[in-house]
């Protein structure tokens, strides 16, 4: 039997890396979308687990939802990157430092 | 069976107006030529004109629920979505000579800050963590978009881009702490999760620990500090018509979301979030009032100087009764109103090819327009909090609503940092009023934008003068 | 004639007359300006002499009213009120007499300054100012005309405004008169506490009550009747010229001569006196008061004298002289004969306007020089000013017969008679002020009218009499010089003339110790010939004499073997550079160091300013967390994070 | 171990490291398909959830749809491999350091402690017919039916503001315009005029 | 006349409407036009508020003229206006004052003259407010709303160190005040009103009267200003322009003594008396110390600007001297308290008329010499007799000359405090001599002597408007001197009043 803990530790470990994976990479802005999909993969986890050891859709629901918005974000997300890119010609995030102070 | 019906649609006509406007607004874009891109504005205004118009036929006795509890309409949502509504409608008079200036003047602005005004209006009406979810997706996802509008800007894309993360990692924190609350409850719907919430005990440490992850996705989003980062980057990097949208009519939909997450689902954990409240709520009175004294970019300045006020809106939520919740509300709807303003002021002095974000663009504005020096004079000292403006009679109900709950030292600690907020005001003013002008050239605008500013700076006096009726619907909305 | 109007009209004629040339002088011009004014003091005179004639020779009844209610606040009323009694009216004749003499020869002496109508002006204000000082029933408006008189004195001395030396004169005297009302004013914030009220009378009755009380001003306990008096004598220090505040007297010589007469030798300097003497009831509770007084007048009339030698400006020597004598009055005053320094005073007045118009006299005729090393032989040419200067120094040294004699003689008589500690020892010192009173005024006198004609040509020349506007107040006042000691000794020393106004306890009464031996005039000039002031006096003269007429290489030898002692009279032992040195110096340094050191330093630079520095300093450090860093942004966001779970969401704790 | 926790463990450890993988890897390409790899872990998972719609989902949406995306925008973006991701290690004890307080901080709350059998059982499994697909699209279109409907505006913005960022109209690109072309008129294009018939004068007349 | 009008709105709003109209009018096509409306307001303003005067009842302590409308039901806060003898005069002092403020700027004013003249009309008619406002809220409202226009007097019109004096003076007296809005919601939560003489009758702990006379103490000490708080105002002065200085001196600075009149002293009796000696050490200091100061002074507004400070020392001397003399076993029959209040009182009325003279007077050489160096000076008199005399006249008062209103004042003060304590009255009475020397000498050195330099040659004597302001002043300061009981008979009924809630302890 797998308890409800063990999938929300997943899910924490999972939450953990991806925010450690936000601030060691200091290079490329791809990989922080990643990251951030690494995230809501855990908070999906999370979500579904409890969905299934309360018995209830609500969760898968809003899982779905998600999901769907995750996808969304990765458009805009991308068109951003594709947007700062062609003025930049750099994706390097310790070079998008002109706004500061 | 579900039936129409039961979905009570009618309770949401405006969300579904506006919908359907901006559905409409998108598709008649596409057929026009640039040079007849006014149509888009005007048919926006004029949709705008009518959601007022169908907010205002609401008039909720109580909460009223639709869509299977998805959707709540009471009058503390018809309050706030009036007053988004028509600070979206301003931010649109405002932006159109200057996007006509920066030949991005399209169609997809309105669009997409219509779908962000949707965006607004749901959270402000949810009911649901699902709703809420998406609502705040749909305003981010818009205002994404907005602020990399500017395509050729590479500030504005930079801005984009740190918004962007940091707005998907705050709203990953957001989930994450509304999955532990589900996980205690069993339940996202508002009201369900506080009637579970009330049968548990004090002091559960899931549930804080849920509790502490949506906190920080709500204080990130009205930027309350360490999670203000973004705020400075974002309002200078975006373009002064975006940034006057992001920082009006979104601040009232991130309070709204407030009082739906914290005060009403999560009102018996009030003492676990006003504790968190308080401690971001005194670094954000003194980072923002600090930091803004350094700055020569006004949009900078005022990105800090918000960053002091969420601090105030703060201590008012804290208070957690109905006192302080309608004293956020005056203070959070009168701050949009001003702080929209004072971007109005920026956004009149700017020309084509010319952005007046500096301070020393000011200098001498009483020479070239004491009117709207004077305007910009009110709102200045409303943000200061000098009577008789009505910045005074928010900090005033704030104020009130902390030394009622008993904490004076933090009234005294807000009063104090108010203090070292006041040099950086003046300092506008004395720009505005005491230097000699750099560019003596004449301020043109269109009648429009004239009045509509005229109006937002009489507003924020007017309300100063007579503050009574607008702190009454506050405080209704909270009875 | 109803006498309260009569009362009330006095100081108004004054009044209307300064208020008709001062703002309407150009209108009115020169010769309406002197007849305006000439005509209200005259009017002010006479009517004085009616009140004199009433209250005095038909022995009417003694005026205590109040005119009108100044304001009441705390059931304290601020009254003005005129007390009109012997004492008042006395003083009322010789201040309007002698203004009026000073006014008529006011027209000869300013005859050519541009100042003239404001000068009459300003001389009437003066005449209005010292009648409601006398007149006053109240310490309100005592103080008032008290202030008044120092504002007329301050634009008079400062009257030829381009002179620097004028308008440091009037200064000086404003600032030092200050110093003096100070402790006048104090002394009235004593009166009000302890006897609850302004008004002379009801003041007086508490007096014995107050007697009883002390008052703990820190070290050690006060009996309050002394700090009352000691206060308010004060006052009169500044006022009346008193060592350590005689600096200013010598100095207000830069006014025009007829001030000089009017102000700083007849009436506003006797102010002082006056007041002590009006006070009688409340200086006889205290013997430490009286002591202080009397020690204080000693010092004055022995040590000014001593400078009136060295002078050499005619003016000066007049001033010295001045001051010398009003120690004398105050000496008077400290051994409780308030009347002998009326009496004093009143005589004075007018031999020493006297000699002041004769001494301007001299002025005009030498040309606006008052060097007496310049002048001599000018008796010649001017004889009216020569006998009547001559009766005016005879009547100073007290002459027998001369009206300085009688009061003089009365003052070193009680002296002698008093029995206060110290009284043998001030004895002496007025005794020896007679021999140098003698002396310099004879120096004077010969330097003038005696001896070699050491003017230039040009002036010798033009050396004439001077008109008739000024020969006839010379005259007028010297009239009285010689016969008014006569005249009124009787009843005002020993008679019952001031019985109403003074108040002189038994054990104090010198005065009915000198009634004792008094047996009228003549006997008393008799007396006189043979006594020793007169030793001294005659000495004093035949020494003058001697060294400026006969000899005057001793002069200037003795100048040479004294030189120490030449010099610490020339410099008036020192006494003027110390107060620049420690007074003014010391202020102005004081004023520097609080407001570079507290003001600018400290509390600007330090506290404010450096606050907004810090702050500002503080945001410049601090804006730089903002590092435009997305993963710095994000690490402070974890940081948020991991905090708030730490603070809220620990399981630990 | 049950077979159930055999997967679970085999799963959820491929997981992590993938997850590490991602966050680690030199080349972005090849943390898009770490990415990719941990998907498919995670939708093993969910299986183990019975939620085996959303694990299709998850494999034919987001690894078709999203990552192929993503490996898109990688490509044509063409970046310097090698040298954005030089000081990786630099940053990686803080990084890992944070990680690991983050864990311990989560794990002591979500740890057995709270959410242990005894607090949550393992539910019963459904039913063999159960169709967790038909349940969800029952609830989907009823009950969340606002909410799909505000996942559709959320996706037309995606759609909205991703033309509007990216989509360019290149200045020099030439397009025809058909209609235009068709409704030319002979008078457009040719255009007569008349002038005076013109001879050429011989230069010397002479 | 005007027995059933609603005297003190009409007073509060004329003057801001007023201003609002001249500003307005603008000035397109020369000012004369907003010069003549902004005098014609003001004249009118002064002539209502003499209805004031004499509709007054001074038989009663109770608030006289009163209006109370609801304005923020929900907060409990009333447009609540009333007068009583000791705001009155205030009241009457301000309109006064403003008519010779715009008439001072009358030609000099060049630049944006409506704006000028509008800025001095609203800023009376919130002074008003201030001084007739019976709700705390309401009063606070006026009180700060007052800053705005007098930074932008100081700073759009005055000279050029301007910023620094203007943000430094906002600074200064926005810090005072904050600190008096937490004290104010406060003591709201234990009254449950925001009414002022509410306030009055409540009781409270001596730990909550001594923060609450703390935060009175920090808005009204700076508003006085007493020493240490007071380095504002010789910057303020300098640089603002003539009519600013006038104001400034001439009321806002009585803003802050009937501050303590008006909350401190009835609020927080107990506070004022533990504390009082504090009070009366930093009004001692203010009054030798500052008197010290002023006389190095080389800038004249400076010297003026410090003597302000030393006479508004006698002020806050007078007020809180009370507690001492209430408790002097060696008073008799006359308590002395009430002289020292209506001392004070009188003080701040004359001390309105006096520095207002006085600046009006620096502004006329200003006017020609565009300097306030005194060095720049000597011998004024030759060239301008008639303003010398003036200038005189009005030194004296300064000097506090028996005669004049300067001298009421300071006198009922030091008859009191010697009731308190003899060195409290020795070190008061210390201002007969340094006032004296500080005045007379700046007279001396800007107006005696021989001319010096060719511009002081080149003066021209008052014009008739210059005349006529000056005339106004030297009038009233005499009428005062010479026939002050008007103006203290009717604060007698008030100040008893006062005395009842001083006297009382306020500790539940």
């Amino acid at each position: 039997m797998i308890p409800l803990s063990s999938y929300l530790i997943l899910g924490a470990i999972l939450f953990s890396i991806s925010i450690a994976g936000i601030f060691i990479n200091r290079k490329n802005v791809i990989v922080l979308l990643m990251c951030i999909e690494l995230m809501l993969l855990a908070v999906n986890i999370n979500f579904i687990a409890f969905s299934h050891f309360l018995g209830d859709t609500a969760g898968q629901v809003f899982v779905f939802f998600i999901l769907t918005v995750a996808a969304a974000e990765a458009a805009i997300g991308l068109a951003i990157l594709v947007v700062v890119f062609r003025n930049r010609q750099t994706i390097n995030v310790s070079e998008l430092n002109t706004l500061k102070g | 069976m579900m039936t129409l019906e039961m979905l009570n649609l009618s309770i949401a006509m405006p969300e579904i107006f506006l919908l359907v406007l901006a559905c409409t607004v998108l598709v008649v874009d596409v057929y026009l030529k640039d040079e007849r891109r006014n149509v888009t504005y005007v048919l926006s205004q004029f949709g705008l004109i009518i959601t007022l118009i169908l907010i205002s036929q609401q008039n909720p006795q109580s909460r009223e629920i639709a869509f299977n509890g998805l959707f709540v309409n009471d009058l503390l949502a018809t309050v706030l979505k009036y007053a988004v509504v028509l600070l979206v409608a301003v931010v649109f008079v405002y932006s159109r000579r200057y996007l006509q200036d920066r030949n991005i003047f399209k169609g997809e602005f309105y669009v997409l800050g219509l779908f962000g005004l949707l965006g607004m209006m749901v959270m402000i009406s949810s009911n649901h963590f699902l709703s809420m979810y998406l609502g705040l997706e749909l305003l981010s996802l818009s205002l994404y978009a907005m602020v990399a509008f500017n395509r050729e800007n590479p500030n504005a894309a930079e801005a984009a881009m740190k918004y962007f993360i940091l707005g998907a990692i705050a709203s990953g924190m957001l989930l994450y702490g509304m999955s532990m609350v589900y996980g205690m409850t069993g339940s996202l719907n508002i009201v369900e999760v506080a009637v579970a919430l009330d049968k548990i005990e004090g002091n559960n440490i899931v549930l804080i620990f849920g509790l502490v992850f949506m906190v920080i996705g709500l204080a990130f989003k009205l930027g309350a500090v360490p999670f203000h980062m973004w705020i400075p980057d974002v309002y200078h990097g975006s373009p002064t018509a975006v940034t006057s949208y992001i920082a009006s009519a979104p601040k009232v939909a991130g309070f709204a979301m407030i009082i739906r997450l914290l005060a009403e689902s999560m009102g018996s954990f009030q003492t676990d979030w006003q504790g968190m409240f308080i401690i971001m709520a005194v670094l954000s009175m003194i980072v923002g009032n600090v930091i803004a004294i350094a700055q020569t970019n006004l949009k900078r300045l005022l990105a800090y100087s918000t960053i002091s006020h969420v601090g105030f809106i703060m201590l008012g939520l804290l208070a957690g009764n109905q006192e302080g919740y309608s004293a956020a509300m005056f203070y959070t709807l009168t701050y949009a109103l001003t702080s929209l303003g004072a971007f109005g002021v920026i956004i009149l002095l700017a020309r084509k090819g010319f952005e007046a974000e500096n301070i020393d663009d000011f200098k001498g504005l009483n020479q070239r327009s004491p009117w709207f020096a004077f305007m910009m004079l009110i709102i200045v000292f409303s943000m200061a909090g000098v009577p008789p403006t009505v910045g005074f009679w928010a900090k005033l109900a704030v104020l009130k609503a902390v030394v009622n709950i008993d904490m004076l030292w933090l009234a005294l600690v807000a009063v104090f940092f108010s203090i070292i907020g006041i040099f950086y005001y003046l300092r506008i003013v004395k720009i505005m009023y005491f230097d000699d002008a750099l560019d003596k050239s004449d301020i043109n605008c269109t009648r429009d934008m004239q009045i509509a500013l005229s109006a937002n700076g009489l507003s924020v006096l007017l309300l100063g003068l007579y503050p009574a009726a607008l702190m009454s619907i506050c405080i209704a909305a909270f009875s | 004639m109803d006498m309260e109007l009569i009362y009330l009209a006095i100081p108004l004629a004054s009044l209307f007359g300064a208020i008709i040339a001062g703002f309407f002088g150009k209108a009115i011009g020169r010769s309406g300006a002197h007849t305006v004014t000439i005509a209200g003091v005259a009017s002010s005179f006479i009517l004085s002499l009616m009140a004199y004639n009433h209250i005095v020779l038909q022995a009417g009844d003694i005026y205590n009213q109040t005119v009108y209610t100044w304001m009441v606040s705390d059931g304290l009323r601020f009254e003005i009120g005129f007390l009109v009694d012997k004492l008042t009216v006395m003083m009322m004749c010789v201040v309007t007499g002698v203004s009026l003499m000073v006014h008529i020869y006011t027209i000869g002496y300013m005859r050519d300054d541009p100042g003239y109508q404001r000068f009459f002006s300003y001389i009437s204000l003066f005449t209005f100012s010292m009648l409601m000082l006398v007149m006053s029933n109240n310490f309100l408006q005592l103080f008032f005309g008290w202030e008044a008189v120092g504002l007329v004195s301050y634009l008079l001395i400062g009257f030829w405004y381009k002179k620097e030396t004028a308008i440091y004169a009037n200064l000086k005297a404003f600032l030092v008169n200050r110093v003096g009302d100070f402790g006048f004013i104090l002394g009235i914030a004593a009166v009000v506490m302890y006897a609850g009220s302004l008004d002379y009378k009801e003041v007086f009755a508490a007096a014995p009550q107050i007697s009883n009380q002390v008052l703990d001003i820190g070290f050690g306990e006060w009996s309050v009747i002394s700090v009352i008096c000691i206060l308010l004598f004060i006052g009169a220090m500044g006022k009346s010229a008193q060592v350590p505040l005689h600096v200013w007297l010598p100095d207000s010589m830069e006014g025009p001569t007829p001030i000089s007469a009017l102000i700083h030798a007849a009436t506003m300097v006797t102010a002082g006196i006056f007041m002590v003497a009006r006070m009688s009831p409340l200086f006889e509770f205290s013997e430490a008061a009286l002591t202080f007084v009397m020690i204080i007048g000693a010092i004055t009339a022995l040590f000014m004298g001593l400078i009136g030698i060295v002078q050499n400006d005619i003016k000066r020597v007049v001033a010295y002289s001045t001051l010398s004598q009003l120690g004398y009055m105050t000496v008077a005053l400290g051994v409780s004969a308030y009347s002998a320094a009326v009496f004093h005073l009143m005589t004075h007045a007018f031999f020493k306007a006297l000699l002041f118009l004769g001494a301007g006299s001299v002025i005009i005729a030498m040309h606006h020089e008052q060097d007496m090393r310049k002048m001599g032989g000018l008796r010649k040419y001017m004889p009216i000013t020569w006998i009547t200067s001559l009766i005016g120094s005879l009547a100073l040294i007290g002459f027998p017969g001369f009206s300085g004699f009688f009061s003089k003689d009365s003052i070193i008589l009680a002296v002698g008679a008093s029995d206060l500690p110290g009284a043998d020892i001030v004895h002496w010192m007025v005794l020896a002020g007679v021999f140098i009173t003698a002396f310099y005024s004879f120096r004077m006198y010969f330097m003038v009218f005696h001896g070699k004609e050491r003017m230039d040509e040009h002036t010798k020349k033009h050396l004439h009499e001077t008109p008739w506007v000024v020969t006839v107040p010379l005259i007028a006042l010297a009239i009285p010089s010689v016969i008014i000691g006569w005249m009124t000794i009787e009843p005002m020393l020993f008679g019952s003339y001031f019985a109403d106004a003074i108040v002189v306890h038994e054990s104090n009464n010198v005065m009915a110790t000198l009634k004792e031996s008094f047996h009228g005039q003549w006997a008393m000039v008799e007396h006189g010939i043979f006594s020793l002031p007169f030793l001294l006096a005659l000495s004093g003269v035949v020494a003058a004499w001697y060294i400026y007429l006969k000899n005057p290489q001793i002069a200037d030898k003795a100048q040479e073997k004294f030189s120490f002692i030449h010099k610490m009279l020339d410099k008036k032992y020192w006494i003027d550079e110390l107060y620049v040195k420690v007074f003014s110096d010391g202020s102005r340094v004081l004023g520097k160091g609080f407001w570079k050191a507290g003001d600018v330093t400290i509390i600007d630079g330090l506290i404010i300013n450096g606050s907004a520095k810090v702050v500002g300093w503080f945001a410049g450090v601090v804006r730089h967390v903002q590092t435009g860093m997305l993963y710095h942004y994000a690490f402070v966001m974890i940081l948020g994070l991991v905090g708030l779970l730490y603070l809220f969401a620990n399981p630990a704790s | 171990m049950t077979f159930f926790e055999v997967v679970f463990y085999a799963f959820s450890t491929l997981m992590v490291v993938a997850a590490l993988g991602v966050v680690s890897a030199r080349n972005p390409v090849h943390s898009v398909l770490f990415l990719v790899l941990t998907f498919f872990a995670s939708s093993a998972i969910w299986l183990l959830l019975e939620a085996e719609f959303l694990a299709i989902t998850l494999v034919l949406v987001y690894v078709g749809a999203v990552m192929v995306l993503f490996l898109f925008v990688v490509m044509m973006l063409d970046i310097n491999v090698t040298r954005m991701r030089e000081g990786l290690m630099r940053y990686a004890p803080f990084g890992i350091a944070i990680a690991i307080l983050l864990i311990v901080q989560m794990v002591m709350v979500v740890g057995p402690e709270h959410f242990g059998l005894q607090a949550f059982p393992v539910p019963e499994s459904h039913a063999a017919d159960y169709s967790n697909t038909k349940e969800l699209g029952r609830v989907l279109y009823t009950d969340y039916v606002y909410a799909f409907e505000l996942a559709s505006v959320i996706l037309l913005v995606a759609i909205v503001a991703a033309i509007t960022l990216t989509m360019r109209r290149r200045p020099n690109t030439r397009y025809q315009k058909p209609s235009a072309q068709m409704k030319v008129l002979k008078e457009d294009r040719l255009r007569i005029i008349k002038m005076k018939s013109e001879t050429i004068e011989p230069e010397n007349k002479q | 006349m005007f027995a059933d009008w609603p005297l003190l709105s009409l007073l509060v709003w004329l003057p801001i409407v007023g201003g609002v109209a001249v500003l307005l009018s603008g000035d397109k096509g020369g000012s004369e036009g907003s010069r003549r409306l902004a005098l014609i307001i003001s004249v009118a303003t002064f002539v209502l508020s003499l209805g004031l005067y004499t509709n007054f009842d001074s038989a009663t302590s109770a608030m006289q003229f009163e209006e109370r409308f609801e304005w923020i039901g929900d907060f409990n806060i009333y447009y609540h206006l009333g007068v009583d003898g000791i705001s009155m005069p205030l009241i009457i002092l301000t309109t006064f004052t403003t008519i010779l403020v715009i008439l001072a700027g009358w030609e000099v004013i060049q630049k944006r003259a409506s704006q000028y003249m509008a800025a001095f009309l609203i800023m009376e008619g919130l002074m008003i407010g201030v001084f007739s406002a019976l709700d705390s809220m309401f009063f606070y409202v006026f009180w700060e709303a007052m800053l705005i226009p007098m930074f932008v007097i100081i700073g759009v019109w005055g000279g050029p160190n301007r910023v620094y004096a203007t943000i430094k003076f906002f600074i200064y007296t926005f810090f005072g005040s904050v600190f008096m809005l937490v004290a104010m919601i406060y003591m709201y939560y234990q009254s449950g009103s925001f009414a002022i003489l509410d306030m009055h009758n409540l009781n409270l702990g001596m730990t909550e009267q001594t923060l609450i006379f703390f935060a009175f103490l920090a808005a009204f000490a700076v508003k006085v200003p007493m020493w240490p708080v007071h380095t504002w105002l010789p910057d303020a002065h300098v640089e603002a322009p003539t009519g600013g200085s006038v104001i400034l001196a001439a009321i806002m600075l009585k803003i802050g003594g009937y501050g303590f009149i008006r909350f401190a002293l009835p609020i927080t009796p107990d506070a004022s008396m533990s504390y009082d000696w504090l009070i009366i050490a930093m009004s001692l200091i203010a009054i030798v110390y500052i008197g010290f100061v002023a006389l190095v002074q080389s800038d004249m507004k400076k010297l003026v600007a410090y003597s302000s400070i030393a006479h508004m020392g006698f002020v806050t001397l007078g007020l809180f001297s009370v507690f001492q003399i209430l408790n002097n076993p060696a008073n008799v029959d006359i308590t002395g308290a009430v002289l020292a209040i209506e001392g004070a009182m009188v003080q701040m009325i004359s001390h309105g008329f006096i520095s207002g003279a006085m600046f009006l007077m620096i502004g006329v050489l200003y006017d020609r010499m565009h300097s306030r160096e005194i060095a720049d000076y000597g011998g004024v008199v030759n060239t301008m007799p008639v303003f010398a005399a003036f200038a005189v006249f009005f030194a004296m008062s300064n000097a506090g000359l028996p005669g004049t209103s300067g001298f009421v004042g300071e006198f009922m003060v030091i008859l009191a405090v010697f009731k308190a304590n003899f060195w409290i009255a020795f070190l008061a009475a210390i201002t007969l001599i340094l006032g004296a020397a500080y005045t007379l000498w700046m007279v001396k050195r800007v107006f005696y002597g021989e001319v010096t330099n060719e511009n002081v040659k080149a003066l021209k004597d008052l014009n008739q408007r210059e005349l006529l302001i000056m005339s106004i002043l030297a009038v009233s300061i005499l009428a005062l001197g010479l026939y002050p009981a008007p103006l203290v008979d009717v604060m007698h009924a008030s100040v008893d009043n006062l005395l009842q809630h001083i006297t009382q302890s306020k500790l539940p």
